[in-house]
């Protein structure tokens, strides 16, 4: 079967749907944190996909340019959320998402 | 000289460099060998049979018991020596037995490789202690020391003295 | 047709990769299933012809991000018994499952368009991007150059953040 | 020299769109696959090969430095020696601690050594001979596979279950990852001067070798190597007394041998890439190219095993501190100093006379941040 736009698209779909049940379900910050670099991973197949196919001529390449702020963002989201969490621990003992609670109304 | 980063690093590393050139102190001893100290105490005696009088004060000096010396009256009233034993397996060469003898007849041997498979084969009977093959150590006896070879120097010339 | 049987191999190694990361309750293996998920999408950028994307991906995602991750999982303890879910998982499947149906029928039921293009003939040619990707991001007119430098200014905030977070007092 | 089949040489993006441009022109799939079995196979034996003359070259030029012989008995010259050391590692028996997490200490040994084969699959012995020489990104690749490596080590010290195993495995990465950023900025001098990531367009682009002409990168490129590949004198894994063995305390027989042949892999890796990127690769008058790469390899090597020799081993603290405070601005700089000289030279810095230009940079900056530069109360410098 030829690969084409929809295959790539339906994996990102799959993926992404993947890390938002961990990053819904799971208790654990850092397994959280995990899911959620697999949904932005998600997204990223689906734009760089999206400028090979739909934007096929090389010279704009938006889409990887696109793709590349997200790893951007990927990497600072990940910096400062393991620094929060490790803060966390430390002055919790914990890493669990439903024990982080102080902020309940 | 000046004081650049990192000037003793690079002088550590000529240090090392320089290293190459030397000759290497390392002996494959098998096949090479080194000459021992020429006073060296090492793991045999040597007994000359004709100064000696039998007169055991190597035995009373001996602080392990190891010599064991047994004579019987020959002629002239001269003691004969019947039996002379060293258990070379406690000896702990002190060398005083070698220092105590009045007449001179006791000397260390220069060999080292006298390492047996039991304690009890350590034990130098007159025979062993008389062979022919045994070179003496100069260990006090200053006499011998001008005859014997040389000791290997391991390091440099410079030091001999300390040797 | 290489490029194919790599999209499916990959493919298939990065969802159950991902599926790991979900199922397994061991932290320290999840982080490491992750990777593999990294290393198969990776994989896939591969197969997009889009080989800046895909160093990138494995210099950022597999050498950077899963070693602060690691390093978090290590930090933390919970290792051994803490990746497990919550109560409302079964609700949580329920939606995700509805939202990856939808997701995967609207993929498939769109007409991207993608023949108009084709027929352009533009597809097969398969160039360097690296120096492609440059010109997009650094161009004067049409170029990400703010972007840029507000990624830059993100990621030395997100330093110095980490830093001050994390400094002991 | 062997002929390379031209679908091989004009820059592929990855091997799969290879194999499709081979496919689609039908008659190079012969020569395609005969080309990737012929690599594939020579990359493996070439990393053993010389893995094992590393071995016995460090040991016998260590002794000679150290006033010593070495290694003679097995072979002439001891040359065989690390062949009887493969094999009584190899009937050794291989321990299992019960508590480990088995998969992962099982893998570790092999994601150590697999990122060090990729490296070579870019890496050019001459013009055009290698398995993708003229790949388009080629040192990112190299640079981006290096780093795979410090997953590895956590897998080898998360999977012992060792306190020392993880202990040593934390410092190893938080060494490693400090290190990788100068090498990266180092690296990043090369490509601006050379104007390509391509290693074979690296070489070319060579007519002065860059370690003349970017000096400071070369030194820092270098010092990154020897702590990416913890050699002395960044070999904090090797204090007995503090860490025991680092993160391979747990491993035995064949996988310590993998480890271990990783380590010599990854020097290899490392001394081929600064062949490459600083000596000017293959080139080099009279004798044959291959020979002129290899003499360079070894001469790198050399190099560190003088350090080895000559050195000692530096504290964690001033191992970091030096990563962070010396190195990282010292090459942030060098590399606004090389992309001002590309400006103004209008893309053409390969010039003898910045040779000395860039000579005078590096001792004065080196010199000037020495000053500056205090770790734990003492007059550490450089």
């Amino acid at each position: 079967m030829e690969v084409e736009l929809t295959h790539y698209l339906v994996l990102s779909g799959i993926l992404f749907a993947i890390g938002l049940f961990g990053a819904l379900t799971k208790q654990n910050v850092i397994g959280i944190l995990m899911c959620i670099e697999i949904m932005l991973n998600a997204a990223n197949i689906a734009v760089v996909a999206f400028s090979r196919y739909l934007v096929p001529d090389t010279v704009l390449l938006t889409g990887h340019g696109f793709a590349l702020f997200v790893i951007v963002v990927a990497a600072a989201e990940a910096a400062v959320g393991l620094a929060i969490v490790i803060t966390l621990y430390r002055n919790r003992a914990t890493v669990d998402a439903e024990e982080m609670d102080s902020m309940k109304g | 000289m000046l004081n650049l980063p990192g000037i003793g690093l690079m002088q550590g590393l000529g240090v090392v460099f320089k290293n190459m050139t030397r000759k290497r102190i390392t002996e494959q001893y098998p096949e090479e060998r080194l000459n021992v100290s020429r006073r060296t105490r090492a793991q045999e005696l040597v007994w000359e049979p004709g100064r000696c009088t039998g007169c055991a004060t190597c035995v009373k000096a001996c602080p392990q018991g190891n010599i064991k010396i047994k004579t019987s009256v020959g002629e002239n009233n001269k003691y004969v020596v019947d039996q002379f034993e060293n258990d070379e397996g406690r000896c702990i060469f002190c060398g005083l037995c070698v220092e105590s003898c009045p007449y001179e007849a006791l000397f260390f041997g220069r060999s080292y490789e006298r390492s047996k498979y039991k304690r009890e084969e350590l034990i130098a009977d007159i025979d062993e202690m008389t062979a022919a093959d045994k070179e003496r150590s100069a260990y006090y006896r200053p006499d011998l020391y001008d005859e014997l070879p040389e000791q290997t120097l391991l390091i440099y010339r410079k030091h001999k003295r300390i040797l | 047709m290489g490029a194919d049987i790599a999209f499916w191999i990959f493919a298939v190694i990065a969802v159950i990769a991902a599926l790991g990361v979900v199922a397994q309750r061991n932290l320290f293996r999840a982080a490491l299933l992750l990777v593999l998920s990294f290393f198969a999408v990776a994989g896939i950028y591969g197969s997009l012809s889009a080989d800046f994307m895909a160093v990138a991906q494995v210099l950022v995602y597999m050498g950077a991000i899963s070693v602060l991750i690691i390093f978090g999982v290590m930090l933390t303890k919970d290792v051994q018994r803490g990746n497990s879910f919550n109560r409302a998982w079964p609700s949580a499947l329920v939606v995700c499952a509805a939202l990856m149906g939808l997701l995967v029928f609207v993929f498939i039921d769109t007409d991207w368009n993608t023949d108009m293009v084709q027929t352009g003939a533009t597809i097969a040619e398969d160039k360097p991007t690296t120096s492609a990707i440059a010109d997009a991001i650094f161009d004067k007119d049409a170029g990400f150059l703010l972007p840029l430098e507000i990624g830059a200014a993100l990621i030395l905030a997100a330093v110095i953040g980490a830093i001050a977070l994390v400094k002991d007092k | 020299m062997m002929t390379i089949p031209d679908v091989v040489t004009q820059a592929p993006l990855a091997s799969w769109q290879l194999w499709d441009s081979a496919l689609d022109s039908g008659w190079a799939i012969d020569n395609f696959w005969a080309h990737l079995a012929l690599f594939a196979v020579g990359i493996i034996g070439f990393v053993l090969m010389v893995v094992m003359g590393f071995i016995w070259y460090e040991r016998r030029l260590i002794s000679v430095m150290q006033l010593r012989i070495g290694p003679n008995r097995a072979g002439p010259f001891g040359l065989l020696q690390p062949v009887a050391d493969a094999i009584k590692v190899m009937l050794k028996e291989d321990i299992v601690p019960t508590v480990a997490d088995k998969w992962v200490h099982f893998l570790a040994p092999i994601v150590v050594f697999v990122p060090v084969l990729l490296m070579f699959a870019v890496i050019p012995i001459h013009e055009g001979v290698g398995l993708i020489p003229d790949l388009n990104i080629g040192i990112l690749f190299i640079v981006a596979v290096g780093s795979i490596e410090t997953v590895a080590v956590f897998m080898a010290g998360y999977g012992s279950n060792n306190k020392y195993a993880l202990v040593g495995a934390m410092r190893s990465v938080a060494q490693m990852v400090s290190y990788e950023m100068p090498m990266a900025f180092a690296v990043i001098a090369v490509v601006m001067v050379a104007g390509t990531l391509s290693m074979q367009g690296i070489v070319q682009a060579q007519s002065i070798p860059f370690a003349l002409l970017l000096p400071m990168a070369f030194i820092f490129y270098f010092t990154c190597a020897l702590a990416e590949l913890q050699r002395t004198p960044f070999d904090l894994l090797e204090a007995e007394s503090e860490i025991i063995a680092g993160y391979h305390i747990e491993y035995s027989g064949m996988k310590f041998a993998t480890f271990y042949l990783g380590e010599y892999g990854g020097a290899i890796a490392q001394c081929a890439i600064i062949t490459t990127l600083f000596l000017g690769g293959w080139k080099g008058p009279i004798l044959p190219p291959v020979l002129w790469f290899m003499i360079k390899l070894f001469t790198m090597f050399g190099v560190i095993v003088w350090i080895r020799a000559a050195w000692p081993r530096v504290r964690i603290d001033q191992l970091m501190g030096f990563a962070w405070k010396y190195m990282l601005p010292l090459s942030l700089i060098n590399l606004l100093v090389v992309a001002i000289e590309v400006i103004i030279l209008d893309g053409d810095a390969i010039r003898w006379w910045l040779v000395p230009v860039n000579f005078a940079i590096t001792i004065g900056l080196m010199t000037a941040w020495a000053g500056m530069f205090k770790i734990g109360g003492g007059s550490e410098s450089a």
